[in-house]
């Protein structure tokens, strides 16, 4: 039972991970809290669901579903965020202008679900169960691990085996700086907010399939766990954001299993108030360099 | 005598060491210099002195009181200003409202009094706001007590922030780079303000590498030099020392 | 000439910062500018960088008109600038930063590599893992200096390099400009040292009030009665 | 003549999924009221609908808003059981007529004015729990509800009383409306005694904690119950096989167990494209009953006699539950349940009642 | 006259709102990004209902259980959370937030549960809530002017900076956080006291954001801010009713546009364009992008 559980727990975390990731390039390099990504998300997950509905075949509708939600991503930024970016005032603002988007997104769905819990046909993922030692998983958990391993690793080479992770990172810091030196912040931006609405709209389509519920508010929980999950790891880290996000879904697990599932909330936000005091820059973070505020 | 003495101060960053056995001091009414190559721990030191690093080993005196340990504000609060080498304003707010923060540790008002907004709180403010526009005035900067801080070119933000040191009326002002992007004819209007400071009382540690204003103005200069003190004296003995020479000067 | 800016005039939302000015620089020349605080130097710098849009007037490169240029592609062409207050990328290491600055090149042939700016600066050799953020001020600027010849410069723009630079590194930045020079490149080089800047340059302008006052070859304006008074001070030579 | 009334729904936010049903339903019987005249010779009801958004605020400022129209002689909302007691208060304070979907207790305590459509959890429970203890003899009950929402914990719980009055064992565990994944919860209660599982949660829901916890190796044999939420063509469709067999309160019968429900059943799903859920049939009951209490007041009475008329209405034809409905003394409501049970696919009533 | 009535209501809401925004504000005013004053506001609210219902204690006694309960709360979030910055600021006093909400789902017989705690008279009307409003401007208007109202502002700017000007950053910190508590305690015991019932999910994330919604749409450092963007934001789903099923559409659009042309909050933006204006030199440089 004990193993069983942490396999759960691995496999929701892994969805989190999927979701963090996407939310970590945004909110995590260039500091802008993006709260339209449970909206993205949910639109990939949309997106992927009328695709099967329509008769296109699961993988293409996976694919439309990363590129339509990294498309609205990018209108997002477009709409929401260039002119608070060029403002200089994007921490505040840019999460109440997201907050708007976001609204946008959820009643467009809204509209198009009449409020309507959707699923996706259930033969779309043939349901298979495996019994390894004693444990049960499922085909759909494998899959949803091999594409999550996968959409990882690419994203961390294309961050840090490329020269764009050190591009991205320069124009989070400092866009006059990265102007000086050729980078086009536009461009930029349009490559990150691309790569970070596929991944949630990959994560939409994977959640629709395996949790069988794809609703106009299905961000929402996402929404308040990714943060968790993208600070707790560290602001920009993305390994720091697997960590916390597959260590999150163990520990929300393990409490629903083992203590009451009506402390699970005080136990998980316990810890997380608790590690946030040991480490205060997240489990990687690091201390922004050369800022001093004084011994205590 | 409010005099600074450092004993041995010692201080590392994992495997760099900014500070290495360093002891010196700065008396009241004089100007001390402190000159050294880039990245010899000037500003480390300063750091140091004010609190906003905490020591590897060794200590700070001030007044005769062991400072070494204390917080940066109750560091402050014991009669020290700063200014910063990068420069650190509040870049919205207008010069005026920079400077009045200076006055924060000699305002009497009770929080209670300010929260409420009883009268005795506006009349401090008043008040306030007629030294700030003396101590803009003196400077030169009347003119532009109500832009906001950020918008000021370079040099005129240098002199904002050493309003606000002063305003916090300290009896050790320490000034990292000063009149760095200053004309010589621009430096040494500051300079004669410094040197009346120092005529008043107050003790000056000064660092700078233009050297013309180190000459014209330290009554005593230390160099720093990899963290470790390779020289000291009066300027005109300083700059004529050949390891200064060599670290620091270079050859004409 | 390889830049020519012809009667530019910019403005901070109406208010002056440049009221007419016109230098131009020959291609392999090494000319100063110098004046008072607040007087438009740097924004003149940046309306040839493109961060700062020109009311009206022409900056020309070559044949190339600046104006409508955005920021990103003059940095491609070559035209590179190393701001005032070092505008280091701090939470990246001294290497990334100078890797950042190779990305102007976009396909042009370097002229400095990572080494060559090692030789120049030899601290931010050893100090090439470190946080930019971290340096001393000094490190920072010789680390923005850096980051612009990384770029390949055709044109190298220079907001006071001296700033917070100790002597002997005030010197050898200035032995590394005039062999820079030598080697063929262009300058223009804003400073606050104004006597070192006449010495190493061939001509050099004063600007006040964003109008060019007085203008000629370095060597005479050092022994202009007015530019004495007001840059060089008494104590001048 | 005319008589005014104010629909007051969260057409919007977390429970639009209810009030949008509900409001439906009502839009629907008002028709069928005045093109019937079901609310007396002559009379039409007029209507405003207003959405709350599922905030508390914006309802208080609603009913007050309405309330202030002396033309207005109701109000039919709000839509969620958080609101509804200070929702039942304020039309208390205003003296306005409230009929709202909760079934929380505090609606008819906080005063003469405020009425509940839903029947208490003490009255639509019990039957179930006795069903299962008594006629499919289950010993130990593994109970899950909706943590967050109180009236799924008020009927979980009393399904938990009266389960254990029969001697039956019962364990409460629960999840949040948000949550999606529940296998942490599906391999507890797989590798738990328990032979019987009762559900207390929305439709949806429902049916995914159903499909995961057989998913998780939940033992076929263990019987599965579930509250009237469940009696919904969303339960069907989103559960699948996995949901065959599972027993629930029947106080919506999908597709109608009578003529009128039928009817309504069909017009439903002619008018809006899809089956009618178990919110949309009480929507449309709240404004028969309403409508009744109305024809015996006539178009003229005051809001007081407006209550009062509500307060006395009798065995009054619904499409809920066994189809008449009353209001106790305590105002509380009565409608009957019927059981039903999954049964390829579709709702029946079980051959062992 | 009864058109006008009707929107009493909204008023009222709008005044709570508002003492809930500037217990928001001020903590943003002091450089700290917490988000623990909606946990407070339930304490706040919590503490009224029980000592009300329960033991039937006098309006006053309540309101000043309530509010000290918030401000107590408020001092101890203040210890731990000095130790964090930023974002990991506002992590963990969201986290505050969830531990407060669960404890009150999950200590049935103290709070209800799920049910809340119905059954509260309705003690405080429009007078009451007022004359609250005005004194927490009142105070906020004085607090700006005065030498904490500074120290608020250094601390926000740049905290070493305060601290060499001998500002004590924790302390000031603390300061606003007992603040923010009162008020959040306060306002949270006005609203239970007035709105018949409590229950737990009143104050979760939802409220986090339409607070902070407030306050940085409205301008987090003008005083005014906070009042102009719980105006705005409680008027604007009325207005806009009409548009029955385009509402939150339109909500939103509106919340980006506002952002979007005025990205320093309403207040905040107009007050520094005539600055500007009166102050030519400081005019933004059009920068190229
Ligand atoms: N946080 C840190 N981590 C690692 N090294 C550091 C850190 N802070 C400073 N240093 C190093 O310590 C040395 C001393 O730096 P400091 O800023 O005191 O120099 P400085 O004498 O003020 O130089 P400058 O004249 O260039 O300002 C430098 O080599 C610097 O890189
Ligand atoms: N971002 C800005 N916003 C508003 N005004 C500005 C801005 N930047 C510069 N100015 C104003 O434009 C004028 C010219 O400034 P600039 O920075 O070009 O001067 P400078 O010659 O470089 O001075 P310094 O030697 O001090 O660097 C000054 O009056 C300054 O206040
Ligand atoms: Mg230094
Ligand atoms: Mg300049």
């Amino acid at each position: 039972m004990f193993l069983q559980q942490i396999v759960n727990g691995l496999v929701i975390g892994g969805v989190y991970a999927l979701f963090a990731l996407g939310f970590t390039l945004i909110f995590g390099i260039h500091k802008i809290m993006n709260l339209a990504h449970g909206g993205i998300f949910m639109t990939g997950a949309f997106i992927g669901l009328y695709s099967v509905q329509a008769g296109l075949p699961l993988w293409l509708a996976f694919i439309l579903a990363m590129i339509g939600a990294g498309l609205v991503s990018v209108i997002i930024e477009v709409t929401a965020f260039r002119r608070l970016r060029q403002s200089g005032e994007v921490e505040f603002s840019a999460l109440i202008s997201s907050i708007g988007a976001n609204l946008v997104l959820v009643s467009i769905a809204q509209m198009l679900s009449k409020t309507q819990v959707l699923r996706f046909p259930f033969d779309t993922f043939p349901v298979v169960i495996f019994k390894v030692w004693g444990l049960r998983v499922s085909a759909l958990q494998l899959a949803m691990a091999v594409l999550a391993i996968l959409l990882v690793a690419g994203l961390s080479w294309y961050l840090y085996r490329t020269g764009f992770g050190r591009q991205v990172r320069a124009v989070a810091q400092n866009e006059r700086a990265a102007l000086l030196a050729g980078i086009r912040p536009s461009v930029i931006y349009f490559q990150t907010f691309m790569l970070s609405g596929m991944l949630a709209g990959a994560a939409g389509v994977l959640v629709g399939l395996a949790f069988n519920s794809i609703h106009f508010m299905m961000g929402d929980p996402f929404l308040l766990r990714g943060f968790v999950v993208v600070i707790l790891g560290g602001l920009g880290s993305v390994a720091g954001a697997l960590v916390a996000s597959l260590g999150f879904g163990v520990l929300q697990t393990l409490s629903v299993a083992y203590l009451s599932s009506r402390l699970s909330d005080i136990i998980i936000f316990g810890l997380l108030f608790a590690v946030l005091l040991l480490r205060p820059n997240g489990l990687f973070g690091q201390d922004e360099a050369g800022v001093l505020r004084g011994r205590r | 005598m409010t005099d600074l003495v450092l004993e041995h101060v010692h201080k590392n960053f994992g495997g760099v060491i900014a500070s290495n056995d360093v002891s010196m001091r700065v008396p009241a009414g004089r100007i001390t210099g402190l000159i050294g190559p880039n990245g010899a721990g000037k500003t480390t030191l300063i750091n140091l002195i004010t609190g906003m690093l905490s020591l590897s080993s060794g200590r700070v005196l001030f007044g005769g009181r062991d400072i070494s340990a204390e917080p940066a504000d109750k560091v402050a609060r014991a009669g020290m200003g700063r200014t910063f080498q990068n420069i650190r304003l509040q870049k919205e707010a207008s010069v005026l409202a920079n400077v009045m923060v200076g006055f924060h540790r000699h305002e009497t008002c009770s929080l209670v009094a300010a929260i409420l907004g009883l009268p005795s709180s506006r009349r401090e403010d008043a008040l306030l706001r007629q030294k700030a526009m003396a101590l803009l005035g003196r400077f030169g900067m009347a003119g532009h007590a109500d832009s906001p801080a950020g918008s000021l070119a370079y040099g005129h933000q240098r002199k904002v922030e050493m309003m606000r040191a002063l305003a916090t009326d300290p009896d050790l002002i320490l000034l990292d780079e000063p009149v760095a992007g200053m004309n010589d004819v621009e430096a040494l209007q500051l300079g004669r303000i410094f040197r009346e400071l120092a005529d008043e009382g107050k003790a000056i540690l000064l660092i700078e590498h233009n050297m013309r204003f180190v000459q014209e103005l330290c009554d005593h200069v230390y160099v720093l030099d990899g963290g470790r003190l390779i020289a000291e004296g009066k300027p005109r003995d300083v700059v004529a020392d050949p390891a200064v020479i060599t670290a620091y000067l270079g050859e004409e | 000439m390889l830049l020519t800016v012809t009667d530019l005039h910019a403005s901070y939302s109406g208010i002056r910062a440049l009221a007419g000015v016109s230098l131009n620089v020959a291609q392999g020349e090494m000319v100063a500018l110098i004046g008072p605080n607040g007087a438009g130097k740097s924004t003149l710098l940046n309306c040839i960088s493109g961060i700062v849009r020109p009311g009206a007037g022409q900056i020309r490169v070559e044949e190339a008109e600046l104006v409508r240029k955005p920021a990103w592609a003059i940095a491609r062409m070559g035209i590179l600038q190393s701001p005032e207050g070092r505008q280091v990328l701090p939470d990246m290491s001294v290497i990334e930063n100078l890797r950042v600055g190779a990305n102007a090149l976009h396909g042009r042939r370097p002229t400095h590599d990572i080494q060559a700016v090692f030789r120049l600066f030899p601290i931010l050799r050893e100090r090439q893992e470190q946080l930019a953020g971290s340096l001393s001020g000094g490190q920072q600027q010789m680390l923005a200096i850096g980051r612009a010849l990384m770029g390949g410069p055709r044109l190298l723009l220079l907001d006071e390099p001296s700033l917070g630079l100790a002597p002997v590194i005030v010197q050898q930045v200035f032995d590394a400009l005039a062999q820079l020079r030598r080697d063929g490149m262009t300058i223009l080089l804003v400073e606050q040292n104004a006597r070192k800047a006449l010495q190493v340059s061939d001509r050099a302008y004063v600007i006040e009030h964003g109008h060019v006052v007085a203008e000629g070859p370095s060597r005479r304006l050092a022994q202009d009665d007015g530019v004495i008074a007001h840059y060089l001070g008494t104590g001048g030579h | 003549k005319e008589v005014k009334v104010a629909i007051i729904q969260s057409l919007t936010g977390s429970p639009a999924f209810i009030g949008r049903g509900i409001a439906d339903g009502a839009v629907m019987a008002i028709e069928d009221i005045n093109a019937k005249g079901l609310a007396g010779e002559g009379v039409t009801i007029q209507y405003t609908l207003d959405d709350d958004a599922g905030d508390r605020g914006q309802a208080l400022g609603l009913i007050g808003r309405r309330a202030a129209d002396s033309e207005n002689i109701a109000i039919i909302g709000p839509t969620t059981g958080a609101i509804a007691p200070a929702a039942a208060a304020a039309a208390n304070d205003l003296g306005i007529l409230a009929y709202m979907q909760s079934n929380n207790d505090a609606v008819p305590q906080a005063g003469p004015w405020s009425f509940p459509f839903s029947q208490p959890a003490s009255i639509a429970t019990p039957p179930i729990a006795d069903y299962a203890a008594e006629k499919r003899g289950v010993q130990d009950c593994a109970v899950i509800t909706v943590l967050d929402n109180e009236a799924y914990v008020a009927m979980a719980n009393v399904f938990m009383e009266r389960v254990k009055e029969h001697g039956v064992k019962a364990q409460l565990d629960g999840v949040k409306l948000s949550d999606i994944d529940f296998s942490a919860l599906a391999v507890k209660v797989a590798q738990s005694d328990a032979d019987c599982l009762f559900i207390a949660t929305p439709a949806a829901l429902g049916a995914n904690v159903i499909m995961q916890f057989k998913q998780a190796g939940l033992d076929p044999e263990v019987q599965i119950f579930g509250l009237q939420s469940l009696a919904s063509p969303e339960f069907l469709n989103t559960g699948g096989s996995a949901v065959e067999g599972v027993t629930v309160i029947g106080e919506w019968t999908p597709g109608g167990f009578d003529e009128p429900s039928r009817a309504f059943a069909e017009a439903y799903k002619a008018r809006h494209g899809v089956e009618a859920d178990n919110w949309a049939p009480q929507g449309y009951s709240t404004m028969m009953v309403f409508a009744d209490a109305l024809r015996r007041a006539g178009p003229d009475a005051t809001r007081e006699e407006m209550r009062d008329a509500l307060a006395g209405i009798k065995d009054v034809p619904v499409i809920v539950g066994e189809g008449v409905y009353n209001f106790t003394p305590e105002r509380a409501a009565t409608f009957g349940m019927g059981i039903l049970t999954v049964k390829d696919g579709s709702f029946a009533r079980p051959e062992d009642l | 006259m009864d058109t006008l009535l009707s929107f009493r209501p909204l008023f009222d809401l709008f005044l709570i709102h508002l003492g809930f925004a500037y217990s928001q504000y001020i903590v943003l005013r002091a450089g700290a990004f917490s988000i623990g004053n909606v946990g407070l506001s339930a304490i706040g609210a919590y503490t009224a209902a029980i000592l009300t219902v329960n033991y039937g204690l006098p309006l006053p006694v309540t309101l000043l259980a309530g509010a000290f309960a918030g401000l107590a709360f408020g001092a101890l979030l203040a210890i731990p959370l000095a130790r964090l910055r930023g974002v990991y600021q506002a992590i963990a006093s969201l986290a505050f937030v969830q531990i407060v909400l669960s404890a009150n789902l999950y200590a049935e017989n103290v709070t209800g549960g799920a049910m809340g705690f119905s059954g509260i008279p309705k003690l405080v009307g429009t007078g009451t809530l007022l004359v609250f409003a005005l004194a927490t401007i009142h105070v906020m208007l004085a607090i700006s002017r005065s030498r904490l109202g500074r120290a608020f502002d250094a601390v926000r700017e740049d905290e070493g900076m305060a601290v060499s000007l001998g500002i004590n950053a924790a302390r000031t910190q603390a300061i606003a956080y007992m603040i923010s508590g009162l008020l959040a305690g306060l306002f949270g015991s006005l609203e239970a006291l007035h709105s018949y019932a409590v229950e737990p999910n009143q104050f979760g994330f939802h409220l986090i954001i339409v607070i902070l919604s407030y306050v940085v749409l409205g301008g987090r450092r003008s005083v005014w801010g906070p009042l102009v963007g719980v105006a705005l934001l409680i008027a604007l789903p009325e207005i806009s009713r009409p548009l029955a099923d385009a509402r939150i559409m339109i909500y939103g659009l509106i919340l980006m546009a506002v952002m979007n042309f005025m990205p320093r909050g309403i207040v905040d933006t107009l007050v520094a364009r005539r600055t500007r204006a009166a102050n030519p030199e400081v005019r933004q440089a059009e920068v190229k992008g």
